[in-house]
């Protein structure tokens, strides 16, 4: 395992600490624990947006937290949920009257956590707390059909999610119209990644799987979830083709439709690389008549080192498109 | 009886949970990711831990907050599992400070209901409530049966190990396991095999 | 090799017209040639700044070109310098009366095709053109004697030597005036990186060089240029302080000084172990009494997909600091 | 002489630097990175090109242009030194549309000039113009000794190759040679190996 840490135990407080020693006209914790962020420029009367997860995704999650995005971030392990009680707690911190909503991924301990912690905030503390789970992968399940739980994993697919509900929240909107935006958000965006290497948490000290010399794996988790397929790696061309062929088809976007897009690395593949797709993507939809609004090209979504990456669509309609312009501040995200 | 007979299931499932950390570690790393024996260990350590001292005076308080910690200390899977199943539990016996034989069958009623109302999973999904299930059924006509709570608690304990012992009839539909479709089958659940552990955790502590 | 490319021959051309397709706002190009990037808001009146450099290791140098930074960027192979006439070509586009000045890394094919299109400008143009050239990397060489030429390479401190000088720039200062500005940024920065893994040059597919399993080179450039020495790899906090204490006394910085600190990225490594480096810094810092103004922190200058890191120390006086907090916006770096 | 014979001297270049690609490659292999039979090629291929048509009427523009054109194409180290000789020998001979026997002399002094004004080296330094200072010498002193122009430049391409082989005397103190400190001792400068072979070019543009 080759990294620059210090002791595996220490490895998220430490990268928690020097967090805060870098941001903080934008963030700070509550409840005095480290991994209960939260933005350091409250803005009263507002809905509060909070998140939460597993570490070894930098940007996501905590580096949302800011002017314009999110309100507070619960912190976990590696790979691993934080406790409903850290949720509690932000929840109490970012709330000031108009209730909390949490955007977080369809993952259990997530949703056990976050679930339990809005009982919590409504038995102990009389906050409202609604609920938008972001589950966008195509490439981890068939859609959900009509009244059935949507067993897909949300990947990055949820920056835009925050970016949306973010915007509204900050155009100081109620607590049901900011979760219907961010629900709008969360059933135009699907996502599909590619893998070209494993990674490896730190206090395990080895990958959790592995990848031949010429393999690359389609559809595969942010955590090393399996794909859809294994095969020799192919041109960035082709796996930009099949990877957008599955996102196209599955909303479906269709000819007209306008869209912003997120291409995102997976730790470490290249912003060279990244380009290199965004201009097959762009081939892609331009003969589909798919008009790009904006592109987003960069890491928003990592799995720690690992290679590869994931495409992202939005489609947007007057609504969305005016949230997405919206301006933003965030440790990793800043928009004019 | 006193609701000191709460502490000492608690005590007992801290004990008992620890004492199968490495089976529960090599039931999960077979299925899952292997952490089970650390967060059970490590859950039922902080639920006991928060009501040793014996202050608590209303059970349901005792289990809501030893329920608390739980889910404070591992919020794993079945971490935070747990902790809503104690919470709930907690939140039926609300106001009690001593319990008849009967609140046992409250109890692990609002346990079972706690888990599924947060997990969403149903009786044959291959996990903790396939264990669970069948020794609420044991304990709930072993009592109104007549049975000594001793003997309906020893009856569910030995249901609850089957429960678990039948979960390789089951295909898992939730978390990691499920990934494995029908190879699942013929593994054990980790999940039930905590509900078997709980139970025998309970039947040991009515034996003082 | 393990890239989302398509053919190796065409890796530069395709990330870059990647590039304009996601940032048009803010860049384009000249000469009808891609690599001639130069920024789409050109301020009339003001000092056109220019730089370049071999690609692979975005976000420098194109990156940088935007609002309040550079104007334009010549662009090369992957380690290989672009051409002079490249130069040139961006050079005549972005003068507007106010001369020119270039900002370069000290790299011989560098420095010789910027000093030939520094003359033609002159010569056949009639542009003044003035070069600061950077070369911060106390690994690369020892300080220069009084009147000896500068050995050292330049690699991610130059990102600070581009902020002060845009932003003079922008102000409307004069050209000697842009020049002496980036001329006290350059002499006032101090970098040292550390490599754990190489790159892969896409057109020779292979690694130009090896590390060990559990190896770590400290020192290292960012081409994989020798550094001070090979060893085991060892907790980020002894790597951090041994790379300080080299950085420290070189310049030196001393007990009241104030700077900005850059802790970049050099592909492959997380950003929590950027914030793990971060905040091991800020207590040595804090200890030796060094007031730290800013943080930056993440990929500002790579070397492909190669793990590792840099630390920069630039040591501010009140007008760089005036520069460093002025407001900028390009493709890789916004600043409200 | 008809200001051809620069176009001459160009298409030799261009075909003996092609001829030794492998060459200078694996000269450069042992030293740096392996690109300098690639950009010798290709620079001098580009500088021909440029001129062959056979249009130039002013021998300084013709070397001007020649030199641009092979900047523009190898922006390496050697590409933009050699294509900094041209425009410098460019610069010097403006104006002339014809070459005296002496006009060659000029021209490989500005020609030394430009390189090294551009890369800043010193004689001894182990580079190209070690190859090149020794040809200087002999094609100054063999023309002003009243030699031909054929048998000066055939003594200025000996020169120049002995000058290649005695760089094993020297210590590189630039480019990727220079990490290798006193190592570089025993190694040819390929460099230098590229004034040879443009001398050698010179020489053969003479014989028709
Ligand atoms: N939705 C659910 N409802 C009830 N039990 C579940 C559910 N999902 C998983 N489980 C139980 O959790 C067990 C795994 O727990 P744990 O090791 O904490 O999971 P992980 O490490 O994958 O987060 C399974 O064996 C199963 O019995
Ligand atoms: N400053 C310099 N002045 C003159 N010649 C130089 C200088 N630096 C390098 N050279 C010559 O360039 C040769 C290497 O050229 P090239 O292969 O183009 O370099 P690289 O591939 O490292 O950029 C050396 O053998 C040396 O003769
Ligand atoms: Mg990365
Ligand atoms: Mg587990
Ligand atoms: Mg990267
Ligand atoms: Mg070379």
């Amino acid at each position: 395992m080759k990294k620059i840490i210090n002791q595996p135990e220490n490895y998220v407080n430490e990268m928690l600490e020097g967090l805060y020693i870098a941001h903080p006209d934008l963030i700070t914790y509550t409840n005095n624990d480290l991994r209960c962020l939260v933005t350091a420029n409250k803005k009263e009367g507002k809905v509060g947006i909070a998140t939460g997860g597993g570490s070894g995704h930098l940007p996501l999650f905590l580096g949302y937290v800011g002017k314009g995005m999110l309100d507070g971030c619960s912190v976990g392990d590696v790979f691993q949920s934080p406790s409903a009680e850290q949720m509690l707690a932000i929840t109490k911190e970012i709330d000031s009257g108009a209730g909390v909503l949490y955007i977080y991924g369809n993952y259990n301990g997530d949703i056990f956590n976050f679930d339990m912690a809005a009982e919590m905030a409504d038995f102990e503390e009389d906050i409202r707390v609604e609920s938008v789970v972001a589950g966008e992968d195509v490439a981890s399940a068939g859609p959900a059909a009509p009244g059935e739980k949507n067993t897909r994993r949300g990947v990055a697919g949820i920056f835009f999610v925050y970016k949306c509900a973010g915007a509204a929240a900050d155009a100081m909107l109620d607590l049901d119209q900011v979760k219907a935006i961010a629900q709008k958000a969360a059933e135009n965006v699907r996502t599909m990644g590619v893998a070209l290497t494993p990674c490896i948490v730190p206090r395990v000290g080895k990958p959790g799987f592995e990848l031949g010399e010429d393999e690359m794996e389609i559809g595969m988790g942010i955590h090393g979830e399996t794909g859809i397929r294994r095969g020799r790696i192919e041109p960035a061309d082709q796996i930009v083709e099949e990877m957008l062929d599955k996102i196209i088809a599955d909303l479906p976007y269709v000819e007209g439709d306008e869209v912003d897009v997120l291409v995102n690395g997976l730790g470490a593949t290249t912003l060279d690389e990244q380009y290199i797709v965004t201009r097959k993507i762009n081939d892609v939809l331009s003969q589909k008549r798919i008009h790009v609004h904006k592109y987003y090209v960069g890491e928003y979504v990592t799995s720690l080192e690992m290679a590869g990456f994931s495409i992202s669509l939005l489609k947007l309609d007057d609504e969305l498109k005016k949230y997405m312009e919206a301006p933003a501040q965030t440790p990793f995200f800043v928009q004019l | 009886m006193e609701i000191v007979s709460l502490v000492r299931f608690l005590e007992s499932a801290d004990r008992i949970m620890n004492e199968n950390r490495e089976y529960l570690i090599t039931l999960d790393s077979v299925v899952g990711d292997g952490d089970l024996g650390l967060t059970m260990g490590d859950g039922f350590r902080a639920a006991y831990m928060c009501v040793k001292d014996g202050t608590h005076t209303d059970a349901g308080k005792l289990l809501y907050d030893a329920g608390k910690a739980m889910s404070t200390a591992v919020p794993s899977t079945m971490g935070t599992l747990m902790a809503s199943g104690l919470m709930q539990a907690g939140k039926a016996l609300k106001g009690k400070d001593s319990l008849e034989s009967h609140d046992w069958i409250i109890l692990f009623e609002a346990y079972f209901d706690g888990v599924a109302n947060r997990g969403k999973a149903k009786i044959g999904d291959k996990t903790f409530l396939d264990g669970l299930h069948p020794a609420l059924d044991a304990l709930r006509s072993a009592i109104e049966g007549g049975k000594t709570l001793e003997i309906a608690a020893s009856e569910a304990a030995r249901a609850a190990e089957d429960g678990f012992e039948n979960t390789t009839t089951m295909i898992a539909v939730h978390g990691r396991a499920a990934t494995r479709g029908e190879a699942s089958r013929s593994l054990k659940d980790p999940g039930a095999a905590v509900a078997a552990l709980l139970m025998k955790a309970f039947e040991s502590s009515l034996v003082i």
